[in-house]
């Protein structure tokens, strides 16, 4: 095992790997930038280094200073958690190279699975099911018209280097084909710093199916189950859920002997997860891609078998064996997570900017929190706008839905907008209890994304509204006596009824 | 109208709440809690929505509040509600079990419409840092509530900026390509009942 | 199932009880005392109904106040949580006289089992070790006589009626006996209204280790394994783990037999508890009593098996069968508990009361945190200090233990006095770590409750005590601003850095 | 004595930090952070434990704060540690990586030792509201530090008062049986090269 381990990340999944690595008697190393010097994940870490600067292209993306960090603290291994330099195979060699051990896969498999044409053909050679695509082709090429013969429309103009949703485009009718191919692949160029394209065959309204794989350095693989991950805006994730409302014992049998074998054809070592697009009517699946690295949703598999799959990714990558077997994965119960996000629901999802000025997450039976913020803190342009992720585990579905749309009743947030009144609507929502969903949920359901609040409630909201700004002006700035005067500790109680103070209220 | 039971200082109030509304509103502290009623219509004219469905009744509520700016009010059925507060800016925050509202301070108002037009929530701000992309809208043009106004990039995602109250564009502050800061003014926007008048 | 649930108590256990009635959909109603009023306990319920007074007798347990609020709002069964009048038996009954569901056992099951001479006897019965006892007995009976002949001192004198250490003494020499009976006699008439005593056998430092069991009402029992609870101080439980490390799986088996022996003696349904004394040695147990209600420590019951205990209590006080069978009873990991409180482990534990300036609970992997406070609140003399519970569950002990570790050293709470810095020194304790403790633990290791600070650490407090008096002046009471003054949202920022504010400080 | 590497505004201090010792420390505010030397011997003539263990050393610590009283800070050799700060009463408590210190202001001090003998810090209070059961020492009677001198009442239990410092029984203001707020002056408590000024 490792002494000390640099964390190569900020956020929840900075704080959350340093957890992991502190029970294991691991040191900690932090890196952060001058916009995260007062972060939760520099708390995290038993050490922390400064990366000059705030933009992520001079910090978090930074491969020589971190690895120079690394090596300058003594790390003998580096975690770099998602996104960031998650899945970059330069930076894997260059840990490598400077004789520090890179959690996750090899630079040559994160290579092979980063481009998606040569997984998707890497996954057909394994015998599994791919969506069906063309080869990498541009406007006019004879493969474009064999794809279009054979598959039609609509259909989807994809980036080879793509993900996130970036550099794809639905095409609807031929005649607007060559212009997608040539915006998406110059779009690709932008992000990826390559535009190759290919076309794939279009599936309508499809559920997202993902399973979690493990593999160790000595050829044993086994998958984790599934997690069902629809339920999204723009292609992102925002409500996952374990065991998914739509496999049958079978199809998951199937899924996983599926994600087991791209992953060994990708040589694959480490925690990596296999996409898959299901089709809920017909049960038929097919190979999306490989992340080559830990989810953000990990958490629900965590909570359903009760591992800790950063654990196994820091015992792999020091050349431990895993010791579980495919016997061993045994969910109990049924786990939700969901991301929240410091953006407008209602305002087309805005990212929101600002100072976290309350901040009070719900606790209890069934549920965790990994937080990336805490109260106070800026929310700063520079960064992904998620603050944290709260899971619910429960005996049963009903149960930890409830649990959540509970919790997320009661989480206090305020000072930037979030999406907490999106997720609750959507985990309340009977289309959703009944497990029927699919990527389409929030275009189906427009009215998720307008406020729902009762008239009694906004009532009730105007009545508060008026009371506590008739607080501002005397009892509550005695808040402050609390926090730093001496001596007056006691001032602040008069603002606990506010008719006892009413001599002092005297609104604008 | 539905007169609040709380006796002596009633006040009349005026505000922006979220959805852009400008209500009256008496509140009043009486021996059990604190009162609130609605004044029925909304200032500005704009439509009440469900106006028969309970707004106009006044309430009665029970607060406990902490110095942490949070608190608990029951309902006088006893009903049992949590909420906190936090001033952003010129603008009220409430959470109240789940959900978030926004209240603007109605400066100015009292002292009727045409003096008034500066306020701030006449204007459309960039709520955050970015680049414009695009403005939809020239001056002297009437847009309505809701209507996109102004695209901009920020954290590598398009923002589309909508007008949170209808009136006319009384100048465009910000041009293509332009950087701006959180809280910089995008557009003007003249109320309209104060069209022309500057 | 019900549809609305009175909560008879406050604290922690009235939120817990409240979350799983609102996921299991059913609507919890609070009571409250005045010095409660903003209690959290009032925002996880549904509906509020004021107790006028403070003080535990006018409020929580004001049997006739509490059945007549349940009567009003229409609550079709009450909890009684923990403590207050959990295991008392005219509020068992005056439930069921006023109709209301009590969501516990009978009125006669509790009043058996809270005699400790009729439990004892009933235990011997059904074939149970018991510590060797006598009659109920008064000095000078030739019981005394018999009892002292056979068993020599040192011995316990306890009350019939006791429980909590009160009405218990241990006696050295015969000379002392008499003196403490009578002591011992005077202390239970006036804590329970029944001075009746009995001598038992001292076991010196056993191991207290219970087991908790859940049966219905059409006669099935089984048991939900172990806890270990020997990290005491005066007699409280403040450290709960399981499985126990002193257990083997030939004496789990023997002593979850043994617990659902005594339950089926005592016609116990619903959740239940039985205690026992264990020589760590030799294996031998002895039955000590059954708490007739749901313990303080039940969540780490339910983090190794996967259940929610308090959704059993109430599915079987509606009339559900338990569906569970013994072999479904299956801990997966490991699991710990620590009870937060507020009193000062370096100044004899006593009781601190305040205002919770900061409270910052621990999150993440593994984490469970059952609180009954939030910051901001006062923490007042009228109830038991104990604030929260923090619950770390891992696949195995090592690293539960570390988790808990790691989140007691970064929990945050400033105000009243807590008992966090003890818990850590325990927790980390080589001892308690091997396993090897008992009941003395805290006897045997003066040093966890003195200050263990390194001097760094101290030489560092007090720069930024320095620091932090001279912020008091001038950055921190911008604070303020942005809890309530509206407009000058940005003006604590420059307390980011101290020296940027350096014009501002000036000091005493 | 070492010199913190802060240049320019050093200042002279007193406090009296948790276990009742006296310091002199120095603070400055350096480019890098904030500079802090203790100013080796105790004040009072009370013992000062490790003081060769590095209590003497300057530190400096990089210091992000942020307006909740929380903060982080770091120190030359790259550790990081979280804390938090609140005034209680006239006691500054901080927590620091798990730890709680209790700080008292040390007013009058400066001023010389006779003068300021009505100094909170010399006086023993009641930790909470209760019921005193036993006054267990005499007004002229020496006490030492952390001895037991009353016991109160309160939640059910006993609590134990000890002195947080020795000194000479000035006066005693309480006596058994007598009903007690939280924060009531029980003895005061004259410093020992104070007595007989009174």
């Amino acid at each position: 095992m490792f002494a000390k381990v640099l964390v190569a990340n900020r956020g929840e999944i900075a704080v959350r790997v340093s957890q992991t690595l502190r029970a294991l008697g691991v040191a900690p190393v932090a890196v952060y930038s001058e916009a995260d010097a007062g972060a939760p994940h520099v708390a995290a870490a038993v050490e922390a280094v400064l990366l000059p600067g705030r933009a992520a292209e001079e910090t978090y993306l930074n491969i020589d200073r971190i690895v120079q960090v690394a090596l300058d603290c003594g790390a003998e291994a580096v975690h770099p958690g998602y996104g960031f330099l998650s899945e970059n195979p330069a930076f894997a060699l260059a840990c490598g190279a400077a004789g520090l051990s890179f959690i996750g896969p090899t630079a040559e498999s994160m290579a092979a699975l980063g481009d998606k044409v040569r997984a998707k053909d890497m996954a057909r050679r394994a015998g599994i099911p791919v969506a069906p695509s063309s080869p990498v082709c541009r406007p006019g090429d004879a493969a474009v018209g064999e794809f279009v013969e054979q598959w039609g429309f609509p259909l989807l103009v994809k980036a080879a280097a793509g993900g996130g949703g970036r550099g794809m485009r639905l095409v609807n009718r031929r005649r607007d084909l060559d212009g997608a191919m040539e915006l998406a692949g110059r779009e690709a160029l932008a992000a990826f710093g390559d535009g190759r394209v290919f076309l794939e065959h279009y599936i309508a309204n499809p559920r997202h199916v993902e399973v979690q794989v493990l593999a160790d350095g000595f050829g044993h693989t086994i998958h984790l189950g599934e997690r069902e991950c629809s339920i999204q805006r723009r292609h992102q994730k925002i409500i996952e859920e374990t065991p998914s409302p739509a496999l049958t014992p079978e199809l998951r049998r199937q899924m996983g002997a599926a994600a087991i074998a791209v992953a060994r054809a990708a040589g694959y070592v480490n925690a990596g997860t296999v996409e898959f697009l299901l089709d809920g009517q017909s049960g038929e699946f097919y190979f999306l891609e490989m992340n080559a690295r830990l989810q953000v949703e990990h958490p629900i598999t965590e909570a359903v078998l009760g591992l800790d799959l950063v654990e196994w990714q820091v015992r792999i990558a020091s050349g431990e064996s895993l010791t579980l077997v495919q016997d061993d994965i045994l969910p109990r119960g049924h786990a939700i997570e969901c991301r929240i996000y410091a953006e407008d629901p209602y305002r087309d999802f805005a990212p929101s900017t600002g100072r976290l000025l309350r901040w009070r997450p719900p606790s209890g039976p069934g549920l965790r929190l990994d937080s990336g913020v805490v109260q106070g803190q800026e929310v700063s342009i520079y960064y992904d706008p998620m603050l944290a992720k709260l899971i619910a585990w429960a005996p049963g579905r009903e149960l930890s839905l409830r649990r959540m749309e509970v919790a997320l009743a009661q989480f206090v947030a305020l000072g930037v907008a979030t999406n907490l009144p999106l997720l609750r609507a959507v985990v309340g929502h009977p289309q959703f209890q009944r497990g029927e969903y699919d990527t389409g949920f929030l275009e189906w359901n427009p009215a998720v994304t307008s406020p729902a609040t009762s008239d009694e409630l906004r009532t009730m909201a105007r009545a508060l509204a008026a009371w506590a700004a008739g607080q501002s002006a005397g009892a509550v700035s005695s808040s402050s006596s609390s926090l730093a005067a001496p001596g007056d500790g006691a001032a602040g109680r008069a603002a606990v009824n506010p008719w006892q103070s009413a001599g002092a209220r005297r609104l604008p | 109208m539905t007169q609040g039971q709380g006796q002596g200082h009633g006040e009349m109030r005026e505000t922006y709440p979220s959805a852009g509304e400008v209500y009256r509103y008496r509140t009043a502290e009486g021996e059990s809690g604190f009162t609130f009623s609605l004044d029925g219509a909304p200032l500005d004219g704009a439509p009440l929505e469900s106006a028969a469905a309970g707004l106009e009744s006044a309430i009665t509520l029970d607060i406990e509040s902490r110095e942490t700016g949070e608190g608990l009010c029951r309902t006088a059925s006893g009903r049992a509600y949590a909420f906190a507060w936090a001033w952003v800016g010129a603008e009220l925050h409430l959470w109240l079990d789940g959900d978030l509202f926004v209240f603007q301070r109605a400066e100015g108002r009292r002292r009727g419409g045409a003096a008034g037009g500066e306020s701030a929530a006449a204007d459309v701000l960039a709520p955050m840092p970015g680049a414009v992309l695009e403005v939809l809208v020239a001056e002297g043009e009437r847009v309505e509530r809701n209507q996109t106004v102004v695209i901009m990039e920020s954290m590598k995602m398009e923002l589309v900026i909508t007008a949170a109250r209808g009136g006319i564009v009384r100048r465009v502050a910000v041009q293509p390509g332009q950087q701006v800061e959180r809280g910089m003014r995008l557009l003007e926007l003249a109320p309209e009942n104060e069209s022309g008048n500057d």
